[in-house]
């Protein structure tokens, strides 16, 4: 393996983590500045693809592999209509998260439906993202020389 | 000098027009498909600069409220009967009286006064008043944010409050968030494509694939379409 | 029992936006791929007694206001169900509870085994997005719900690649097209945004009355272009023939029974519902500029599909003559043009379906596309032949078939709004539509079956029963007008009146 | 307005002003230029000059969002689109491109015809700033109670728009598992309709 090999890897091991968090904290945090679950879930995948750029697409498929982000991308995206047919279950309308919490005084259904919707966002984004990179890398080129 | 100021005023428009039929142009006059994609890139990416310009409110900031502005505000929120124009949970579907105008059925009118500000001069041009039904709407006495708020120096504050900080329009930044994820999976898709065709024909140039489709269907290639070296070379 | 029905709105659409990415998770290869199948089929037969109970309740107890959110329009997206909308929706998931049970046995043919499940998640969610453009009475929503269904539709028009790598390029030019007719449609919205700070559609006309600008006028224009390109108007239809052509044949079917008719019913919607007929210019467009397109479209298009081999990129050149008959009924401006083209946007979308069905069952069976493919299968596929007759026959427009019921409502309103010309042109144009089917019914009749005819069999059950029962409502609508004349004429009366 | 607010305001439309430039001439450039690896990098670029002016035009979250979305994903995306497929892009026949001017021409004509009736830029009481977006300016703190209204807009008041577009990145997603995924086979089959001269039937 090549030195510059050596120093990128280092580097991402070193990265990887601060990245998630970084990811979870934009998503989280949404509520009160920049950002939210679909910036989190490009932040997030962003993290597995320099993963993949650097240690190879099979060492990222090893740690998240394509079936499981499958799994990802649906439960994600039920999390959002999941919420929205439960508030239509508890008595309101498509996505009224008030039902949730109906005699909050300080609008607690609506933030406990901005967090749920926005972390299912975030994991859809976050996975579909990824998988499309998946697909990507995952194709074999066939690139001819005369080509360049 | 009028026209001077009419034209700094609306510069920015006419810049993004531009770089919108650039984009455009990209899109319908290269052969090459993935410059195709990157030009309906910049065309969209255009489009998004054309609705952010929507909302700029000039001397604004960002639509997200200052900590004490947000404390004023909430302490005058919390109890409050629902506002105009939010329904109690749990509505379900509502029939609409046709025999009113349109849309006059709903509260919407009411909105103009919340919106928290005398109409000014330009506004009150454009906003000619509606005629028929939607008139009556707007000539009855609107509902104002003091109605609900309980006591009236509460809504003297908060009117103070709102004042004092400018935000810009919210509205046109959550629509561009939801253009710029469609033009994301809108590339997505695209490119893949642009990978199938390239495996399928070993080109990705439009004029290259619209001769091997040709010769699928006719057998040859119609002479006014050849190719620029079969031009060159005859 | 009453919360369910207060939430009947919002069934059709939630259901299946459920349902589409849990199909993707079921075994695609369990049961000869049985199983994606059977539950698109159940779930597009929710969504179609949804739309029906909705059409139901819209027709006996007026329009219907849904509020997402709990928050009224114009503060939250509003679902605004009329007469229009009921009828269009109703189609669309009629159609998609047909092609799902049908497209069993063509998409196991067509595509690989392993994609079964994702095929029918990407086909639910097409199905939920057109119905979602119909239902929505927001105009931002109506793009997002454009882009959902457009987006399934390139991947399911470049499944056909498996047969022909041609669908390849056909969706990749439908993909440029699609998304510069909805950038068009955006690019509108934002300047009708812009002229009234409104995205509700009923707001907007408030807003909007006495309000003639440039700003206005220029963003109508652009919806218009926009979804011009989408519903196939005849310069900007060029992207359409191939991509139904090389598509699997059951996404055909279902494309071409529903994807154009649904752009229609949208500039209908913005036509009526937000510009409203108090703008000259609205007027002065359809007149000057949209109905010399819908004839020029009516003949080219017929003309073209004459020497067409392909039979389903004939079908395609059809529908683009039969979208101008739709926009030619608008542009007469009167209550009567516009139930007609209602009517004929419904018709069309049966007759369609099954003309494209009965090419689909032959592809399945004799396993050509091409006119050839129909030589003598009167004898070798006897009742795919009668559907494939009758439909050819509806659409030329015989009495006794819905394609009459439409042309005569045409005709009329033709004649009664003082324009004799179009009428004659309706029917010029008609008689070019009985040179090409013609030419299609003579070889299955009289030409002689080809000499490996014994190896074919009629198409089975699963296709056959779904063909039946859209050629039944081809005859059935036909003879009893009261769902769909009565209707679009109460549906053309309020939408005409809510625009004055 | 004050005078201090005044030259903020001219430094404004000046950072505008010179954003606005760069963009015009890195569209020019990508216009021109043939070679898609300097194109697809003009174009990351492109994201962040616009993810800037969009700061400057206070959309903070549509800058964040352009810049992971345009400047990132998206470059990824053709940077791998490009690997599979070619790097320079070839001359085209002649014609397309007075197509393309005919196009341009008329949508540009009737834009600039929209832009004389606008209200000028950054008009408090346009009404597009004075009518709903105002409103959720004004609600949201009582009704939702979070600081950054367009969260608050985004997964609320439209929350409806927002399932919708999760929706799309899923069908994007679903699309390209299907088009490049397992099962979708090499290209596709190539068909003749009829046999051609230059191969056997």
């Amino acid at each position: 393996m090549s030195i510059e090999h050596l120093v990128l890897r280092v580097v991402i091991k070193i990265l990887f983590a601060p990245i998630l968090l970084f990811a979870l904290y934009v998503q989280f945090h949404g509520d009160y500045g920049a950002g939210g679950g679909f910036q989190a879930g490009v932040i997030f995948a962003v993290a597995f693809i320099l993963h993949a750029l650097i240690m190879g697409l099979d060492e990222t498929k090893r740690v998240l592999p394509a079936a499981a982000l499958k799994a990802m991308m649906v439960v994600g995206f039920l999390f959002y209509a999941g919420t929205g047919a439960a508030t239509m279950l508890l008595g309101g309308n498509l996505l009224g998260y008030d039902a949730i919490a109906p005699n909050s005084d300080h609008n607690e259904g609506q933030h406990y439906g901005i967090l749920l919707v926005e972390f299912g966002v975030g994991m859809a984004v976050a996975s579909t993202m990824l998988m499309i990179f998946y697909q990507f890398a995952g194709r074999e080129p066939e690139i001819r020389d005369e080509d360049w | 000098m009028d026209l001077l100021a009419f034209a700094i005023e609306r510069y920015n428009y006419w810049i993004f027009i531009t770089l919108m039929m650039m984009g455009l142009f990209i899109v319908i006059a290269r052969g090459n498909l993935i410059k195709k994609m990157i030009g309906l890139n910049v065309f969209q990416t255009s489009v998004f600069i054309y609705y952010i310009s929507i909302g700029k409110i000039a001397g604004g900031t960002a639509p997200i409220y200052l900590p004490e502005d947000l404390k004023a505000r909430m302490a005058h929120g919390g109890d409050h009967a629902p506002l105009p124009g939010k329904d109690a949970i749990g509505a379900g579907a509502i029939r609409v009286d046709e025999s009113l105008h349109g849309g006059a059925g709903f509260a919407g009118n009411d909105l103009q006064s919340l919106a928290g500000k005398a109409a000014p001069p330009e506004g009150a041009a454009l906003h000619s008043a509606p005629e028929g039904a939607a008139n009556d709407i707007l000539a009855a006495p609107p509902l104002t944010i003091e109605d609900h708020a309980g006591a009236a120096g509460a809504a003297a504050d908060l009117a103070k409050a709102a004042a004092e900080i400018v935000y810009s329009n919210p509205l046109p930044h959550v629509l561009i968030l939801t253009a710029i994820v469609v033009g994301i999976a809108t590339t997505a898709v695209g490119l893949a494509l642009i990978v199938r065709i390239r495996e399928a024909y070993g080109t990705i140039e439009e004029d290259e694939l619209e001769a091997a489709d040709d010769i699928a269907e006719f057998g040859y290639v119609p002479s006014k379409r050849g190719l620029p070296e079969q031009r060159a070379g005859a | 029992m009453t919360q369910f029905l207060a939430q009947l709105p919002v069934l059709p659409i939630i259901i299946p936006l459920i349902a589409a990415p849990l199909t993707m998770l079921l075994p695609a290869r369990a049961l000869k791929g049985r199983i994606p199948c059977l539950f698109a089929t159940l779930v597009s037969w929710i969504a179609f007694a949804a739309s029906a109970a909705i059409l139901h309740s819209v027709a006996t107890a007026g329009p219907i206001s849904y509020h997402m959110g709990d928050f009224a329009p114009p503060i939250g997206i509003e679902y605004r169900i009329d007469l229009a909308n009921a009828l269009v929706l109703t189609l669309v998931s009629g159609v998609a509870a047909l092609a799902f049970p049908f497209s069993y046995a063509s998409i196991r043919a067509e595509i690989d085994d392993h994609q079964l499940s994702m095929f029918y998640a990407m086909a639910l969610i097409a199905m939920v997005g057109l119905l979602g453009v119909v239902i929505t009475g927001d105009a931002f929503n109506v793009f997002v719900f454009v882009e959902i269904s457009s987006l399934s539709t390139y991947a399911l028009v470049a499944l056909g690649a498996r047969r022909d790598r041609r669908a390849l390029t056909a969706s990749f030019n439908y993909l440029v097209m699609g998304t510069i007719g909805a950038t068009f449609f955006v690019i509108g919205l934002g300047l009708l945004y812009q002229a009234t700070g409104t995205l509700n559609m009923a707001d907007l006309k408030i807003q909007l009355a006495g309000r003639d600008n440039p700003m206005v006028e220029a963003g109508f224009a652009f919806i218009l272009v926009g979804m011009g390109l989408k519903a196939a108007m005849f310069p900007m239809h060029l992207w359409m023939p191939n991509a139904y052509a090389h598509a699997p044949s059951a996404v055909a079917v279902f494309l071409a029974a529903t994807s154009t008719k649904v752009a229609v019913y949208v500039i209908i919607r913005f036509t009526y519902t937000v510009i409203g007929a108090d703008f000259d210019f609205a007027g002065a467009a359809f007149e000057y500029l949209i109905a010399p397109l819908a004839v020029m479209g009516m003949f080219f298009a017929s003309i073209v599909a004459i020497f067409q081999d392909n039979l389903k990129r004939m079908l395609a050149y059809s529908s683009v003559g039969q979208i101008g008959y739709m926009l030619l009924g608008i542009s007469f401006g009167t209550e009567q043009g516009l139930a007609a083209s209602l009517v004929h946007l419904f018709n069309h979308g049966l007759m369609k379906g099954a003309l494209f069905m009965a090419a689909a069952a032959v592809a399945f069976r004799v396993g050509s596309e091409t006119c050839d493919g129909f030589r003598g299968l009167a004898r070798r596929m006897p009742w795919t032949a009668a559907a494939f007759i009758i439909a050819a026959l509806s659409l030329v427009g015989v009495p006794g078939t819905i394609g009459f019921i439409s042309k005569w409502q045409l005709l009329s309103a033709a004649f009664d709004s003082g324009r004799a010309w179009a009428g004659f042109l309706i029917v010029a144009s008609s008689l070019l539509s009985v040179i090409y089917m013609g030419r299609v019914v003579e070889l299955m009749t009289l030409a002689p079956a080809p000499d490996a005819s014994a190896a074919v069999r009629e198409a089975p059950l699963s296709m056959l029963v779904p063909m039946a029962i859209l050629v039944a409502a081809n005859i059935y609508f036909g003879l009893s007008t009261e769902l769909t004349v009565d209707l679009a004429e109460r549906a053309a009366t309020s939408l005409m009146g809510a625009a004055r | 307005m004050t005078p201090g607010a005044e030259t903020a305001a001219f430094w404004s439309r000046l950072i505008d002003l010179s954003l606005l430039t760069m963009l015009v001439l890195v569209a020019y450039t990508m216009l021109r230029s043939r070679h898609l690896f300097a194109i697809v990098m003009l174009s990351g670029i492109y994201s962040l000059l616009s993810a800037a002016l969009f700061v400057s035009l206070d959309a903070v979250d549509v800058a964040f969002t352009e810049a992971a979305v345009g400047a990132g994903v998206s470059t990824v995306l053709m940077l791998g689109a490009m690997l599979l497929t070619v790097r320079r892009e070839k001359t085209q026949r002649l014609g397309r491109a007075s197509l393309g001017i005919a196009v341009v021409a008329l949508v540009g004509a009737a834009l600039i015809y929209a832009t004389t009736a606008m209200p000028a830029f950054g008009d408090p009481a346009a009404p597009a700033n004075s009518y709903i977006g105002a409103v959720y300016m004004e609600r949201t703190a009582a009704e939702i109670g979070v600081p950054n209204v367009v969260t608050a807009v985004l997964a609320s008041y439209r929350g409806f728009d927002t399932l919708g577009e999760t929706m799309v990145i899923f069908t994007a997603g679903l699309g390209v598992m299907l088009l490049l995924g397992p099962g979708s086979g090499r290209g596709g089959r190539s068909v003749k309709d009829r046999p051609g001269k230059d191969e056997a039937p």
